[in-house]
């Protein structure tokens, strides 16, 4: 039986890539795919202690995490493309329309 | 033996998690990125959570990779710069490399208690884990259940409106 | 008629009310209601004086639970005693000259500038009457918004900043006030704001410290005394007339009565130890102050920072801790906001006809506007403290208090403000009013009209009747004063922590004292 | 009569009540001017009948009080509208009102035509009504009001050309110098008044009962400091050395103005305060010498520069300070009746020799104005030989500098001989009195020479006057001449009232009636005086004789030397300044003491005034004020960077804080 904290180390480690991921790359999608695959290693961590701890509820909390994953990654890309149809481009340095 | 096929599953993983935020091309990345959550169904299913490596494999790796990927073609954009300013990029990858040793510091530390919910491999392969994972969804969980169908609701009519030319 | 001095003090909201109906382009009939209301309220506050026992307790007292949650009471609990009597009486009998002279000077929003200086009207009478110290809290605030309209909208070139700085300032004293005023408030049991039940209490002599700074830094930058001072000349400046009016009448007064009402009777002992501080700024005050009026260029500006030295000596006296003293102090209050008033008006009729303030575009206007000259020339003579006028009266009584009293050396120094007062004032006279009428501008100016000098003869009236007849003023102010006297020594002596002031002699023996 | 003394301050008030409100609409100068005077000379009549009454009353029931009504009342203060008659002010109301009525009377004539003419009569009865007030007054306090009144009269009158700025200069100096003075009289005020309260309980500012209670004043101390305040008050409104500067310039007003205020009134204020409180004054030797001192120190002084002057009024100007130099050598010395009586003779004669000069200056205006000529009417350059031309004027000029040289028969030697023999023989100050007989006698050489230099200027000698308008030159109407000519006769005959003992026995008996007159208002001083002065020699009458003697051959010989310089060899007094330069120039330029002062006070008190504002209000203080303004914008300018917009920003900063709270847990 593989101990409990090899799991988390893995997951600890994609979650730091992830994080890296975000804060370097400039393209809007790479950016997009980093926050999933740390969001799906936060799941990894969910699955190894409900196993750990052999209850349920870390699985099915999984199971809401990638709905609304899922849900996130359709409104996401609809604004990537809404923001690519005035903008020609989803470099992350030009979207600064959050300053007044 | 078994160990050693984590270990290599994980080695895979974490080379793929840092093939999609090295690579140019976003292709590239794509795909790295459903090899990392192959890898990590699999850990599912070592986990005795067959049902979620299903799961996982079906949403992520199925529909939101493959919605992602249809958007790089869409918008085909080609590789360009990637990184930022060399400045940033020390910056944001000095975080997360701190970031990381300070959750391995926390692992380190331990203290992991916690009762044993009573559930282990056995009961899962007694009853099926997916049947097992629904009458918890339908009777536990039934009101984040509901939540969540909201959810996916209103993420489908934003999207539409979102990619859609004037309305 | 216990009810009497709420109905006062609020008849102007009542015009406030009335005043939102009427369009905003009928400035005549907006200006006409305006007077009338600050009429009437005139009119409702003379029973005042008339009905004025002369004893030293409060009268036409209502007191009605206003905020009365278990924990928290706060009453509305006014009432008058000869200290205040007469800065109400002073503050109904400007409102309607301030008004009056705003007939032609402001023609852009008519409406907004009436309600806020009927608003300001029931925030200072409010201020006045309140005996409960949140009650006195709120119509100080309440006094702020509308004059930093005043100042903000109607004002002159740089109004903006006037306002703003005169805002904060204030507005940093009154909190400080408002901490203090909780502090009091828990001090004392934690039952209600009443001042009467503040004035039992005996404070150990360090909170009487800090409470009594918070207290005066509040009260001295609304005086404004000597370093805190620099907010009064540039609202002055950029205040329109009647504002301006206003703000010398009877918002100066508010620090100084602040300090009669509530710093001194509540700390005794920190009063008796900050006395010769105070003395020093006051008189610092004076000096500097009438230097630095001498050489102004800008009328008002000079005018401000002479009511500075006034309020100077107001302070002085009211600090002497005699019976001299504090009716000198408070009968140079009366005077300071009847002359500075009258020297604000003057200032802005010349200001309506020529539009500049500078001593150096007039000269000689004396051949060109006869009336004007002997009106300016008594006003100028009371505002020097010439005997025969107000300013005199106030003046000696306040330097004869404070020589008596502790501060002897400060009241020589003070006293040598008397020939500064007169050197800066006629200077500037002399600069505006003679010499050659050589500038083409100055030859076509008009004389006073009906209107203005209507203004200006109650005021001359009051000079003249203050200067040689002020008994029934004294009168009606002694016994409260004397209340506070014994009140303040009786505690500084009990506790003896200080030394008093030197002990005038008890009430019994003297044989002039008025029984 | 005694009842209706409120009566004499009561109508010059209702003169001034009735010019000043109607005065502009009636515009008939007659009406305006009759009023006027018509009121002070129903006050002159009331004081006559109080005169009467006075003298027909026991020499000790001499004193009167009438109380109107309460003024002020705080606590143990308490000053009331109240007269006091007794002889001293008897005597001051009857010169006030006898002089001043002839002076509004002879100002009818010499304002003709002025177009402030209501105003002018207005700010004349209310000098009047203010110096009655300081007369009448009953307590310290109503002295003060009319103090203050007549220097604001003053103000007024002096700055009566106001389009003149010297005028306007002039009449701002002299209020000022006033209330220079007035800031020492409140100083004494308050002394006695806290003195005796808080030691005695005796809580009074009353003459009558002050003078009662001086005996618990103690000889020199805090009776010294008083009354030193009181003499600083006493030099701002008399012109003595300290405060004397604005009477010259006060010459801007018109002549009559300089004759009822600088001559026979006002000036006399200090005096009679002095003589007021001679029972406070006594108390303190040290105060008495230095009144004397400076008394003669002033008299000397003046005489110096009242000889270098050329402008007729300025002569005169310097002539009054140095003869108030010598009132108040007399109060000095203790010889209050001798400084009371020389301001009485001094206010005939002066007012006499103002009113000459104003009815030359008259004439030389007139005459010069029909030639359209610009010249200085008052300038004695261009005067002269005005004898024939102006006859009555010039009897009335002589007589009057006659009495003021101080020869025999007339007023002015009787009062001057007085106090320099009070001066030589009194025993208060030992040795200092011999010094100041001294000076007064020199003052009286330099009076007697610049005074006839004064004559001889003006009406001897040829006429230097412009030869086109010499025929304009005419005598003044009468109106001008009738005051001239009353002066004149009290100025020949006043002294007769007060021969000193010595003469009176010679010429059978006269008694000295001014000293017996004034005897029970000095008692207490002269009681007071006997405790601590030394034990003077006591000068028999040989002395006495011998110094009048020398007093007369003084001023014959000022009168000599003044004959020999002008008349008899003109060009003496050029060749003196050709070899004198330096001396004469600081002469003319009244030893520049104006400049002295301009450069001790006035300019850095300008100075001052601009530093303390721009340095310290603006720069100071708002500085503080706008500089935490300014820090506050710093600050918020540095955050702004951060909401740049960019989301990345944001997600780093979030990164950041996460590491940060993580460290947080770890190092804690």
């Amino acid at each position: 039986m593989i101990p409990l904290h090899y799991y988390l180390v893995v997951s600890a480690l994609l979650f730091s890539i992830g994080t890296v991921g975000v804060l370097t790359r400039r393209n809007a999608i790479v950016i997009f795919m980093c926050v999933e695959l740390m969001l799906n290693a936060v799941n990894l961590t969910f699955v190894a202690f409900s196993n750990f701890l052999g209850s349920l509820d870390g699985q099915i909390f999984v199971f809401f995490v990638m709905t609304v994953a899922a849900a996130e990654a359709a409104v996401g890309l609809a604004l990537m493309i809404a923001f690519f149809k005035n903008r020609e481009s989803i470099d992350v340095e030009e979207m600064n329309l959050l300053k007044l | 033996m078994e160990t050693l096929f984590f270990f290599v599953v994980a080695a895979v993983a974490v080379i793929s998690g840092l093939l999609v935020i090295t690579c140019k091309n976003p292709i590239n990345s794509a795909l790295s990125l459903i090899m990392t959550f192959f890898c990590i169904a699999t850990f599912y299913v070592m986990l005795n959570a067959p049902f979620m490596a299903a799961i996982q494999v079906i949403v992520y790796a199925g529909a939101i990779m493959v919605l992602i990927v249809f958007v790089i073609m869409l918008l085909n954009i080609r590789s360009e710069a990637g990184r930022r300013g060399a400045h940033t990029t020390l910056f944001g990858s000095a975080l997360g490399i701190f970031g990381l040793i300070e959750l391995l510091y926390f692992l380190a530390k331990g203290g992991l208690t916690g009762s044993r919910g009573g559930l282990d491999a056995k009961i899962i392969e007694q009853f099926g884990h997916t049947e097992l994972i629904g009458r918890a969804l339908f009777t536990q969980f039934l009101l984040p259940f509901e939540i969540t169908s909201i959810l996916l609701l209103v993420a489908i009519i934003g999207a539409v409106i979102l990619a859609k030319k004037n309305i | 008629m216990t009810s009497l001095l709420t109905i006062m003090t609020f008849t102007p909201l009542v015009g406030v009310f009335v005043l939102l109906f009427i369009n905003g382009r009928s400035h005549n009939a907006l200006r006409g209601l305006a007077l009338a209301v600050t009429v009437v309220a005139f009119l409702v506050s003379l029973p005042l004086v008339t009905g004025f026992q002369n004893t030293a307790d409060y009268q036409f007292v209502e007191n009605i639970p206003w905020i009365a949650t278990d924990a928290f009471q706060m009453h509305y609990f006014v009432g008058i005693d000869g200290i205040s009597l007469w800065l109400v009486m002073l503050t109904t009998f400007i409102m309607p000259i301030a008004i009056l002279s705003t007939w032609t000077a402001v023609e852009e929003k008519v409406k907004e500038y009436m309600i806020c200086l009927l608003l300001l009207e029931v925030g200072m009478l409010g201020a006045f009457v309140s005996l409960d110290l949140f009650l006195f809290y709120i119509f100080c605030g309440l006094m702020l918004i509308p004059m930093y309209f005043i100042i903000g909208i109607w004002g002159g070139k740089n109004k903006v900043y006037a306002a703003v700085k005169f805002f904060i300032y204030t507005m940093v004293g009154s909190l400080l006030m408002l901490v203090a005023l909780i502090t009091l408030y828990f001090k004392a049991g934690g039952a209600d704001f009443n001042i009467t039940r503040f004035y039992a209490l005996t404070l150990d002599p360090a909170t009487q410290t800090w409470l009594f700074l918070a207290f005066a830094l509040a009260f001295a930058i609304k005086v404004p005394m000597f370093p805190l001072h620099t907010w009064l000349p540039d609202a002055h400046t950029e205040a329109p007339t009647a504002g301006s009016v206003i703000l010398a009448a009877v918002l100066l007064k508010m620090g100084t009565y602040g300090f009669v009402r509530f710093a001194m009777p509540l700390f005794p002992q920190a009063t008796a130890q900050f006395t010769p501080l105070i003395a020093t700024l006051a008189v610092i005050g004076i000096i500097y102050a009438a230097l630095v009026a001498m050489v102004q260029e800008d009328v008002k500006k000079l005018v401000a920072y002479s009511s500075v030295a006034h309020l100077g000596f107001v302070m002085l006296g009211v600090f002497a801790m005699n019976q001299q003293g504090i009716a000198g102090g408070m009968l140079q209050m009366l005077n300071h906001g009847i002359s500075t008033g009258a020297l604000f008006l003057i200032v802005g009729f010349i200001y309506e006809r020529r539009h500049t303030r500078l001593i150096t575009d007039f000269g000689g206007l004396a051949k060109q506007m006869p009336v004007f000259a002997t009106i300016f020339m008594i006003v100028t003579l009371s505002s020097i403290g010439l005997p025969g006028t107000n300013g005199f009266v106030g003046e000696f009584l306040i330097l004869l208090g404070s020589f008596g009293s502790s501060l002897r050396w400060w009241s020589v120094i003070a006293t040598s403000g008397v020939i500064l007062s007169a050197v800066y004032m006629l200077w500037m006279f002399q600069r505006v009013m003679f010499g050659e009428l050589n500038n083409p501008r100055n030859q076509t100016l008009t004389d006073l009209n009906a209107r203005e000098i209507g203004i200006m003869v109650p005021l001359i009236v009051l000079i003249f009747v203050m200067g040689v007849y002020p008994t029934p003023f004294i009168a009606k102010m002694t016994p409260s004063i004397d209340r506070l006297i014994t009140h303040v020594q009786t505690r500084q002596l009990a506790l003896n922590a200080v030394p008093a002031a030197v002990q005038t002699p008890d009430h019994a023996d003297c044989r002039q004292c008025p029984q | 009569m005694l009842e209706y003394v409120w009566l004499i301050p009561f109508f010059p008030l209702v003169g001034v009540i009735i010019n000043g409100l109607f005065g502009k609409k009636i515009r008939n100068e007659a009406f305006i001017g009759g009023l006027a005077t018509a009121m002070v000379a129903s006050s002159f009549v009331v004081s006559c009948g109080i005169l009467i009454q006075l003298i027909g009353m026991e020499p000790e029931q001499r004193v009167f009080q009438k109380v109107l009504f309460t003024w002020i009342q705080a606590g143990t203060f308490k000053a009331d509208i109240g007269f006091l008659v007794d002889p001293l002010s008897a005597i001051m109301i009857m010169v006030v009102t006898g002089v001043g009525s002839l002076i509004h009377l002879y100002s009818i004539g010499y304002m003709h035509g002025e177009e402030g003419f209501y105003r002018y009569f207005t700010y004349l009865n209310l000098f009047t009504f203010s110096m009655l007030l300081l007369v009448l007054g009953g307590n310290m306090l109503l002295m003060f009001v009319g103090w203050e009144g007549v220097g604001l009269c003053s103000y007024l009158l002096i700055g009566y050309y106001f389009h003149k700025k010297s005028a306007g200069d002039a009449g701002k100096k002299a209020f000022v110098m006033n209330r220079v003075g007035d800031f020492g009289f409140l100083i004494g005020l308050f002394t006695i008044f806290w003195w005796l309260g808080t030691n005695h309980n005796v809580w009074t500012i009353n003459f009558v009962e002050l003078k009662q209670a001086s005996e618990l004043l103690p000889f020199g101390g805090v009776v010294t400091f008083a009354t030193l305040c009181f003499f600083l008050g006493a030099t701002g409104k008399s012109a003595q050395i300290p405060l004397y500067t604005w009477l010259p310039d006060a010459m801007e007003g018109p002549t009559p103005v300089s004759a009822l205020i600088h001559a026979a009134t006002m000036v006399t204020a200090g005096v009679y305060m002095i003589g007021r409180m001679n029972f406070v004054f006594i108390k303190s030797p040290t105060t008495m010498l230095v009144i004397a001192c400076t008394g003669a120190a002033t008299a000397l002084f003046a005489a110096t520069i009242g000889m270098a002057q050329n402008d007729i009024k300025r002569v005169l100007a310097y002539s009054t300070v140095s003869q108030l130099g010598y009132m108040f050598l007399a109060m000095g010395v203790g010889a209050f009746t001798a400084g009371v009586f020389h301001l009485m003779t001094h206010a005939f004669f002066k007012a006499c020799l103002f009113l000459g000069s104003g009815s030359v200056i008259h004439a030389m205006h007139h005459a010069l104005h029909h030639g359209h000529l610009h010249d200085d009417p008052q300038d004695m350059r261009n005067m002269g030989g005005l004898r024939k031309k102006m006859p009555i004027t010039f009897v009335t000029f002589l007589v009057s500098t006659i009495a003021i040289s101080g020869i025999p028969p007339f007023s002015g030697f009787f009062s001057k001989d007085e106090i320099l023999w009070q001066a030589f023989s009194n025993p208060y100050h030992g040795t200092a009195n011999v010094v100041l007989w001294a000076i007064g006698t020199i003052a009286a050489c330099l009076t007697a020479f610049y005074m006839f230099r004064l004559v001889f200027m003006t009406f001897c000698g040829e006429c230097r006057i412009n030869p086109k308008v010499k025929d304009h030159l005419h005598e003044s109407p009468l109106v001008i001449t009738i005051p001239l000519m009353v002066l004149g006769l009290l100025a020949t005959f006043g002294g007769f009232i007060g021969i000193p003992k010595l003469l009176g026995d010679l010429f059978g008996g006269i008694p000295n009636r001014f000293e017996l007159w004034l005897e029970p208002v000095f008692e207490k001083s002269t009681e007071y005086a006997g405790q601590y002065a030394h034990a003077g020699t006591h000068y028999g009458h040989s002395v006495e004789g011998g110094l009048m003697l020398l007093s007369v051959g003084v001023a014959a010989l000022g009168i000599g030397i003044a004959y020999t310089l002008y008349i008899a060899s003109p060009s003496i007094p050029q060749r003196f300044t050709a070899r004198f330069p330096g001396l004469h120039q600081a002469v003319y330029n009244k030893w520049y003491v104006d400049e002295l002062y301009d450069f001790l006070f006035v300019n850095p008190c300008k100075a001052l005034g601009r530093f303390l504002w721009k340095g310290f209000d603006v720069l100071v203080v708002d500085g503080i004020v706008n500089g935490v303004a300014a820090v506050v914008r710093g600050f918020s300018g540095v955050l702004r960077y951060t909401q740049s917009g960019f989301v990345h920003n944001y997600a780093m900063t979030m990164a950041l804080g996460v590491v940060v709270i993580l460290a947080f847990y770890i190092f804690r």
